[in-house]
């Protein structure tokens, strides 16, 4: 299923594999140890953006660097985003200011996200 | 009274934030301006400290270390003796109360510099030295004796090569390498431009703090008068313990600045990482509500009123 | 139908729900309007990043600040994305530089999207 | 299939287009082909953010102005981003340091993106 | 011919985007500066406010705020009359033309300063006078009298608490609180390095217009000939003013300038949140590609020689 | 042994990574301490610039042209003969070795102005003039003469117009055209910040640095022997070279830094775009982990003694 490419689905040409894309909105405190979660469970590499926003914590408006927020992403296979989701929601969500979510996502290279 | 130009920059700040204006600062503009009064703060620290022998400076550190360690002790069984606060919330407002805000310490530089009053010139060493123990001792009062030697091993880095310190110890390296004459090519940069810089960073606290002050209903009646009566109380003690070193009226005065000023640079972001469990909601409003813009208003003068009184 | 997990889609661990994710590049001066609107909803967060682009207004490079452009994210659900598109369609697509997309994403704690 | 709207799918109001975002995480020097590229293929608009990251090339934190690197997205249909995915891949993928998938999304005013 | 520094480098900026040059100045800085220009300009103006009896200034204020709500009408009736553009075009257009550019002040600034004509030491209150009346007549002509009350207590908030007012307003305020004694540790900041921060801001105003040319095809050929002739007639019209109001050479040419100048910061905010209809890709080409570097390049000898005709 | 503002702070941004601080100066700063000091340069340059006769330049010019032409030929024969690499790596590490180093001419200057040896006014045109060679006949290198009129003159408009050569010329030309007297309103900005402003690009540079040791082992043993052997045998043809033209002492020295470092701003940019086959993992590490720390840190004596030797 995995190898299953998206040209079935919406007649491209290109050779889809689906994947999960695993987007985390938390603290900046939060960078480095999401980094070594996912760098732990092998994943291949990550983006992160900086972000500013509101939520169940109040408004973090990114104004100073006490109140700054990051979009951290990864790109990899369901299995390792479940984990990477079950760890991050296991040990930060309680004390955190914290949102994540999965999307499907079709990449080329499968082997670089597997 | 003489107007300070920081404290106008502050209410700036603050007015626009409580007018809803769209004035900000960029984050970038933010964190640039604060490694730049880091580093002029620990540069002209820097300068004057290679003129004492260190048979004169060793008991004075020692001693200001000590109070560094005293402090969050008292503010955390207040905190849950009379607060009933949670331990690791109690601990880490008492690791923001024993450490120091460098934004204080400047503007307090420049309130005794402005009234003439004579101050020793190695005071940002006492910034340096008084940054760490508060917060080392908050996160010791969070674990209790659990915890183990490795995570230990871990918030003992953290803090000490925080940008904060690495700053503050760095600047003062620097300033001490060079001396006087070797600093003048950058002087213009680093000590003509200090204080115009500081209103900037002012106007910027003033429009965090205006956000804050919105915020304090989630801290409590209680945190609020702990936002006002720690200053006094520490303050109290900072100039008791610089008169008995042996301080000027100015030394003892920010001595006692410091000890009244709660930090909010270097001690959330410790907290955030080493006692997660404190709720960040309950201490930054006080702090940064309360404490920094009571220090700024009317500390100042009050905490002067105490040396002069002790030193009488 | 909300409570459905993708576990059963993906053979993960972790119990997902669906819910939809509005996504909103605009103009920075709609950015208290596209808050307040929220708002309005009932929707409970939002995350604010800072982006450049082009479209038909033309290049909005973001070098100065009459051309900043934001990228506006709203987790909820699928009736609340609609709402929110529905008013921000209607009241702004025709006089702004304004581009919105939904995504189905999924999240843990249903509860913070509702 | 293209007018397809997704309201069947998650019963709300508006008439959703399903169309193709494409997201590429790349070098910042790749830019102005990013925009070259998506002109060429008659693509309306795209949109960029500054990212940092780390990959497959190693960490790049996006201190200084030689590790920049840019999150480039772009709605369009589904032949479109097969396209512009597979000119990206062919041109550039050997020698970048650079990621790309795709994302099913809902637009409303499909004309804008066809 | 003397040289500004400021033109020249508005011009290498210029030069740099027609080259299509990747020089770029990040967007936190070009914030930055532009809240650092507002401070200082109003700093400026402050300290020497405190100095004039209000019976003195009362007069001019007035003027001058009648003058910000009669060009805009002016500038509409053309619009609507001769270019028969829509109603919410027209008006929006209007208020940036009624408003003023707080760059083309100071460029104007130091034209008369390098060259030694005398001027008033308040002007920057004139700035800060003529900020927002263009505005607020600009959305009084797009809504007609339909609108309501509560609408419009919203759009003057707007326009009064944004940044621009609030920094030249508070900059003026702290300038008159600290006095010329006062000021002092802050002028290297704020005074000494005025102009070269200003150079800066104008070679990224350089980059922003160079992208506005280009741009110009969407506005038309009579709003190319509009963003001319207006600042050669409000030229006029504020030279004439401020020599009826008894201005010195210098005064009345800075009066004359910011007639014939229109805002490209507050104006084109408030307009898109006020008179969303009116169509941005027609005004800002005009006032940046056209009526901006009009003015910088050609305009403050005709606004000179204006008054040197009307005192002689 | 003086010690140099600049390099202590290179020193403490390196110790804060290689500690792993989290220190760090935002990107924007970055780039617009990189705009600042290449305008800087530039002004500096093109004041003096236009007091020498065009007959006294134009040999000069010549022969600097031929010895940023001449150098990334000699590397890049050792890299492709000795170090066996690839046409593409050879030729944009060729490239990086054939152009200028900005900063480390900056630190340079400081270094000779501080040592008070005497210099030409004139020789950031130098810089300018050294910028671009290296790295069009780095191009033409790995494309040998395939590549097609078209590519090429892509290239070279993408060089010419790139931000350090439009930043240096266009400093060059404002500087000559407002002369010392028209600089000075902003000479405050430009001249009596240079060095301080430097000292926080290098703070930057330092952190920087810290992370490309860490990438060394990727670029191998025989690139970090080229990166301290390539600028101890530039330096001395600049020397030599520097000496022949009848530069003085501090010219020649600088011409010889000149020669010696390696650009890491308009290198790598142009080399991504123009043969991105070529591995930047390879060359940055070299380039700034080991090239630029060891001009800094070590090579300008050996430079100035290389002078002392040939023009005794
Ligand atoms: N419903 C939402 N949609 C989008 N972003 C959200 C949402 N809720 C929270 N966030 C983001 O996640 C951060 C932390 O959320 P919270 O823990 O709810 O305060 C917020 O500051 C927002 O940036
Ligand atoms: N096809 C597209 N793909 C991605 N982003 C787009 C697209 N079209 C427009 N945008 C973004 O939306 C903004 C406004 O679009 P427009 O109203 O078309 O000018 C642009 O500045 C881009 O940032
Ligand atoms: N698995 C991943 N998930 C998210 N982003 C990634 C991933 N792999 C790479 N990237 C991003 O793409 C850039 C280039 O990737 P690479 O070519 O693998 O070094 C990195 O710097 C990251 O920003
Ligand atoms: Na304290
Ligand atoms: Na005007
Ligand atoms: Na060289």
């Amino acid at each position: 299923m995995d190898t299953m490419s998206t040209d079935t689905k919406q007649g491209g040409a290109m050779h889809w594999h689906v994947r999960k894309l695993l987007t985390v909105i938390a603290e900046a405190a939060l960078e480095r140890k999401l980094i070594e979660e996912s760098l732990a469970l092998g994943i291949g590499g990550y983006t992160i953006s900086e972000v500013r926003g509101g939520g169940a914590h109040g408004v973090r408006a990114g104004e100073w660097e006490g109140e700054r927020s990051i979009e951290f992403k990864v790109l990899c296979d369901a299995d390792a985003a479940d984990r990477l989701a079950g760890a991050i929601m296991e040990r930060y969500s309680r004390h955190f200011a914290l949102v994540l979510y999965t999307t499907d996502v079709g990449v080329l290279r499968s082997e670089k996200f597997s | 009274m003489t107007l300070d130009p920081v404290i106008l920059f502050f209410l700036l700040g603050l007015v626009a934030r409580l007018l809803k204006s769209d004035l900000r600062l960029p984050e970038p503009i933010y964190e640039a301006l604060s490694v730049y009064l880091l580093l002029a703060l620990g540069l002209k620290g820097g300068i004057e400290l290679a003129r004492y022998p260190l048979s004169q400076l060793a008991p004075q550190i020692a001693a200001v270390v000590a109070l560094g360690c005293v402090l969050p002790l008292l503010a955390f069984m207040v905190l849950r003796g009379v607060g009933r606060l949670q331990r690791a919330d109690a601990a880490s407002i008492a690791a923001h109360y024993g450490s120091v805000s460098v934004v204080t310490f400047a503007a307090a530089m420049t309130w005794i510099e402005v009234r003439g009053i004579p101050s020793e010139a190695y005071l940002p060493l006492f910034v340096a030295l008084l940054e760490a123990p508060g917060i080392i001792v908050g996160v010791l009062l969070a674990r209790g004796a659990s915890g183990g030697a490795t995570r230990w091993v871990g918030v003992l880095r953290e803090v000490v090569t925080g940008k904060s310190v690495i700053l503050l110890i760095g600047g003062l390296a620097i300033g001490a390498a060079l001396g006087p004459t070797g600093v003048k090519p950058i002087a213009p940069w680093f000590f003509d431009l200090f204080k115009g810089a500081l209103t900037l960073f002012m106007l910027e606290l003033g429009l965090v703090t205006g956000r804050q002050i919105g915020a304090l209903r989630t801290s409590g009646a209680f945190l609020v008068v702990f936002g006002v009566a720690t200053p006094l109380a520490f303050g109290l003690i900072g100039a008791a313990l610089g008169t008995l070193m042996g301080l000027s009226a100015g030394g003892a005065t920010i001595l006692a600045v410091l000890a009244a000023s709660a930090s909010y640079i270097a001690a959330p972001a410790a907290m955030r990482v080493a006692v997660p469990e404190a709720n960040p909601g309950l201490s930054l409003p006080v702090v940064l509500g309360v404490t920094f813009p009571f220090n700024l208003l009317l500390g100042f003068p009050v905490y002067h009123a105490y040396v002069t009184w002790l030193q009488a």
